[in-house]
């Protein structure tokens, strides 16, 4: 039965299933309980991660299994990394995917690479969670969008859901599988509510989603950007364009074949992406229709991504920094060569 | 010990009002923050240091514009000790075109590099690094500057700290490191996070000098930053101080705080207060009058005063400023 | 005057010159002289880099403006980015990119950003310089070019050379600029000769070259990949076929001009980049292309590139790993639609 | 001092003899690959663990294959002492498609999971966050495993030590840090890159024990580990053994070594060569016979002349090993 709760909900319930169901699966991360051997500490009154996302996993599965760690990303993101070589299954929590820079040796030349080194003799199912994203008001070091330097590293999975439900079901697979996979969770999604199934439900990586069927010109969007798109789609509906928008969900593996199904039908390929542009996730698509769907593009390849600048603290310069559905809009007529469109709209 | 010693001018006059001035001004900055932010006037993350004043004024009372400190994401107080607008403090806060960083860093970056302020940061344990490294061009280029790195206790678990001290001690660096050890890191106390039992005992690992003072305590915090200060400008290396100190705040503001005990609230916040601790200092031993101390509690009222107008009045950056200043060209 | 020197000579020739002219110019890193305090070490018995490159500019310089560190990535890196806020023009060396993952805030946090997070009143002139590429017999941790990781982040500038003399005046521009530069020196380069000029001469960052010029399609090729194309286009040229090789140089910024010209003209382009493909160099320059030269396009856009998979130590493995003229040439062949050029040169 | 003391028997006669053979194996190994590489037989980077054979022996004589130890780029030692097969690992050092890692890794990536022996690791720092994690299974599963983390000298100024400490400290980790401080990282000394006077000191800094071991001497390295081990399995947390050793080659073949003093080379190779005295504890003490110890030494040159001879006649790994081994599914 599907229900509607919050995509933080959503993360808590997925991580409860899954530690319920085996007690190899620990948390790990700063703050993931909170207050750790303060004495009055009610365990229903610890922060539960510094936005309350893991909070109540400690009742269930106590400090034993959720574990507050000191302000050592690499040391306790690279235990967590031998912890799942030997037997474990860890949760990391790196509070912001920003602070992947005190630690990306752990992921990228051990967790990514253990096991081909190894000759395929060694399997690390380790899964990071980190939030990503701008709109927060959280300045340049709080708000980036990372997944294209996990994208561009073999051996690591990546997964950016846009929604409660995919956000359930795609961790779920996450923790159960035996590879290491990076988790992006949009905090400024947390509060959005969906419909999310009860219970134990798997989202196949390297499976996108169609969020929206169409036939004019394909979307692809990755993560929150999935909603600017279909607000931008709902209002091109009613300027008789009709726009699919692809969710890719797993950016490492990507389902080529969907994306190039939708643009062989649709003969019109925008990205979007709030990260930067260069050697970015939207580029990398791009580059992928470029090459086999070449033959089926009627225009050029158009990308909306955050400009090349760090995310700006000012709300107002942040506001300008995000993809928006104008934008969108904007971008269509152009590629349609029909300006009527967005002067239709604005 | 209790015999009556010989009291040391340990303060002029002129120092001990600036100080007090100082620390006033912060409290003042960060109380009008809090009900700023309550009041939903501030965007983003804010971290407040009330309750901690004392550290950053105790330390800065011995630099000079010229020379650097790095800070941390809890920047205000530092900011104000080296000397930072107020204005302009507020107006980044506000994300507003005339703050220190044109509105494009807010509370997390807010940085002055005239006045040797190397910014917030965001990072936790980003300041150990860059303070060696404003250190080595003091070195470098012969000046007797010194660089003062601010950190908290749950910093002081990073790996940079350790590579910070060590490269620093072996290149005699010009740096005192000061941990501001205020019993927590977000929610988490430092008797869990870290295994030493005070983060000065860490010093023996650098083979440099460790020191610990009540960092409530501002004559204190000064004298030691004295001693350190002396070693780092006569080329003897750098100094860890560790100042046990108390946030009288949330981590950041919308924390409820639960982890903190009531009476340890109580006590830091109305008997170890530093403020009021040193107000009786200065009165008992004659150094200020009520007057004198008064005006510039009132001082310190209208500069902030002053700063919330200034920062509610400027304009918010236009539009083409996302695309500016990242890079000097390209 | 150019005479024929060495890749890692040209190096050591242009910090050479930069040292001289500007006493703010300092060079750290881990053994860059090599047996700080032994007592009876010669200065020119020092190593001068695990690889010689910096051998002798102890002996000009000193050991107060060549410095050993100890082996601490985070702590150095971000000592040099301290250093270049408050007024040095350090030159530190990371010794190889794969060791990024121990100091990756330093540069995407901090140099990167302390200029736009400041309101532009920072200046950071620092650069990096860094070993990259597979061929060494180094295996997963010391083979990457892991480039496109640092396009992706702006405030960084990006330069990949694949000459002796691009070496020397990219370096000693890469120096003379007031922006953090990650400079990237292919290690199987070192003993490649070329003429090289004496004296200081500065080649612009963000202006490509074109290493070969030709009608019939346009090969851009990062690094040491530039004579992958080169040797397949000189095999080409025995079948006709004309192709033209352009070397961006500089990454960040990237020349797009000098690309999209040379598309416009031969229509055709292949990308080649031995670094993996997924959010890499090649699709970046693909997807620059998809959208500003989607109209001079008459075939798809192809990308040779390092697999997604980590550098194999094994020789016969690391062999297939790495492009290859043959690649290139079969390459060629699938975008012609004529396989009677692969057949006629295998 | 100068007294007799009782003797303690602290070896047995078979694990004084399985010590003498791993030595022996190790030394024989290894002299091998420096031959071999000279001759251009072996691709890639080579750093050999001749000459600190007593750290790697002495410490996993008290483990079993159900321990784990992380190890770094000089890691043949570590790898032969927890018991890999030398066949594989010669073929790994080949690139063949026989070795332990399929030829993929090499020297610098032999790893044997079934051994516990968690890979050499190429990131100088890497292997502390990785015990720790071993540990932390050992540990959550409720098992006594210990993980051993080997490192250099030079590693303990990576950020890592200091975060694997800290960890390992307050989770009360059973792991053995085991620094082999062979006086130098590359070409650059211990005393110039370190600011502390001993590895061993900084261990207060984490309020563990801290022991310093003459690491050319078996035994002793043997009973430090003992100790250390037992607290680790008894719960008690980590210990910081500093063996102070020596390295008879270069950094990595191919180094010229001008930054060895002659002297200090000589008497390292020659008067306090690991093996040559514990041959002679062995003899004297009456644990072993001339015969015995003969009779291992030559069963370590058999062993490694097999090894060499599998490595050469096995096959490279063909074409599409390329692709596999990733992932375990994608
Ligand atoms: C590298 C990094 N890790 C984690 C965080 C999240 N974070 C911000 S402040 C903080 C606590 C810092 O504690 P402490 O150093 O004691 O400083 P205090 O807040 O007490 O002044 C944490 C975990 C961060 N900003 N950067
Ligand atoms: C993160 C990282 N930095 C630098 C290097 C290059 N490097 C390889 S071995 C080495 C020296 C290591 O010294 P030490 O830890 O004392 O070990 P030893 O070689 O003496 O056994 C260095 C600098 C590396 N591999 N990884
Ligand atoms: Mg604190
Ligand atoms: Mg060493």
């Amino acid at each position: 039965m599907a229900r509607s709760i919050s995509f933080s909900e959503a993360i808590n319930e997925a991580l409860t299933i899954a530690m319920a169901a085996d007690e190899n699966v620990i948390l790990m991360g700063e703050d993931v309980v909170g207050g750790a051997q303060v004495d009055h500490l009610q365990d229903d009154e610890a922060w539960g991660g510094v936005l309350g996302v893991t909070k109540g996993l400690v009742q269930q599965f106590g400090r034993d299994r959720v574990l507050d760690t000191p302000i050592s990303e690499a040391g306790y993101i690279g235990a967590a990394v031998g912890a799942a070589a030997t037997g474990l299954r860890p949760v990391a929590e790196l509070m912001f995917n920003d602070f992947i820079g005190s630690c990306l040796d752990q992921l990228m030349n051990q967790a990514a690479k253990l096991r081909y080194m190894f000759g395929g003799k060694a399997e690390v199912p380790l899964t990071i969670r980190t939030m990503h994203g701008a709109g927060f008001r959280a300045a340049a070091q709080h708000s980036q969008s990372l997944y294209a330097l996990f994208t561009h590293i073999p051996g690591l999975k990546v997964v950016v859901p846009s929604t409660p439900a995919d956000a359930k079901g795609l961790l779920l697979t996450s923790i159960a599988d035996n590879d290491p996979v990076v988790f992006f969770e949009d905090k400024t999604l947390y509060n959005v509510k969906g419909e999310v199934p009860e219970g134990d439900y798997r989202i196949p990586l390297g499976k996108a989603d169609i969020k929206r069927a169409g036939r004019d010109l394909t979307i692809v969007a990755i993560g929150k950007q999935v909603h600017t798109a279909l607000a931008a789609a709902d209002t091109l509906a009613t300027q008789g364009i009709d726009v699919e928008v692809v969710d890719p969900r797993s950016l490492s593996p990507l389902d080529e074949d969907t994306i190039l199904a939708s643009v062989a039908k649709t003969n019109r390929l925008i990205v979007i992406d709030e990260a930067t542009a260069r050697c970015g996730v939207a580029a990398d698509i791009a580059a992928l229709v470029a090459d086999k769907g070449f033959d089926s593009l009627d225009a050029p390849i158009k990308r909306i991504t955050g400009p090349h600048t760090p995310v700006p603290f000012s709300p107002v310069l942040e506001d300008l920094y995000l993809p928006t559905p104008t934008k969108v809009i904007q971008t269509v007529a152009e590629l349609l060569g029909d300006s009527s469109i967005a002067a239709a709209v604005s | 010990m209790g015999m009556v010693q010989t009291a040391q001018p340990v303060l002029t006059h002129e120092k001990a009002l600036w100080m007090y001035r100082k620390m006033v001004e912060i409290r003042r900055f960060e109380d009008a923050v809090h009900d700023l932010f309550a009041k939903g006037k501030l965007p983003g993350f804010v971290h407040l240091y009330a309750g901690e004043e004392a550290v950053a004024v105790g330390v800065c009372a011995h630099l000079s514009e010229a020379d650097s400190i790095t800070s941390t994401h809890r920047g205000h107080g530092h900011c104000i000790a080296k000397g930072c607008d107020l204005d302009g403090m507020m107006a980044e806060i506000y994300g507003k075109a005339t703050g220190l960083c044109k509105g494009k860093g807010g509370s997390m970056h807010i940085a002055d590099l005239t006045k040797g302020m190397l910014g917030a940061n965001g990072i936790v344990g980003g300041g150990f690094p860059l303070a060696c490294g404003a250190a080595l061009t003091a070195k470098r280029k012969g000046t007797n500057q010194v660089a003062v790195c601010f950190f908290g206790d749950g910093a002081n678990n990073q790996g940079t700290f350790h590579e910070g001290l060590n490269l620093a001690a072996i290149w005699k660096l010009p740096v005192i490191f000061v941990a501001e050890n205020n019993g927590y890191a977000e929610a988490t106390p430092f008797t869990y996070a870290s295994s030493c039992r005070r983060i000065a005992d860490r010093a023996a690992a650098y083979d440099i000098p460790g020191v610990v003072v009540d960092g409530k305590d501002v004559v204190a915090v000064y004298q030691a930053a004295e001693e350190a200060v002396r070693r780092a400008r006569s080329g003897e290396g750098p100094t860890l101080i560790e100042c046990i100190t108390y946030r009288n705040y949330g981590h950041f503001e919308g924390d409820a705080q639960t982890y903190k005990a009531k009476e340890e609230r109580k006590r830091h916040l109305e008997e170890l207060d530093a403020i009021v601790r040193f107000r009786s200092y200065l009165l008992d031993g004659g150094l200020a009058s009520g007057e004198d101390l008064s005006r510039l509690e009132e001082e310190a009222r209208a500069a902030v005063e002053q700063a919330i107008q200034f920062a509610e009045e400027s304009p918010f950056p236009s539009p083409t400023d996302l695309f500016d200043d990242v890079y000097v060209s390209y």
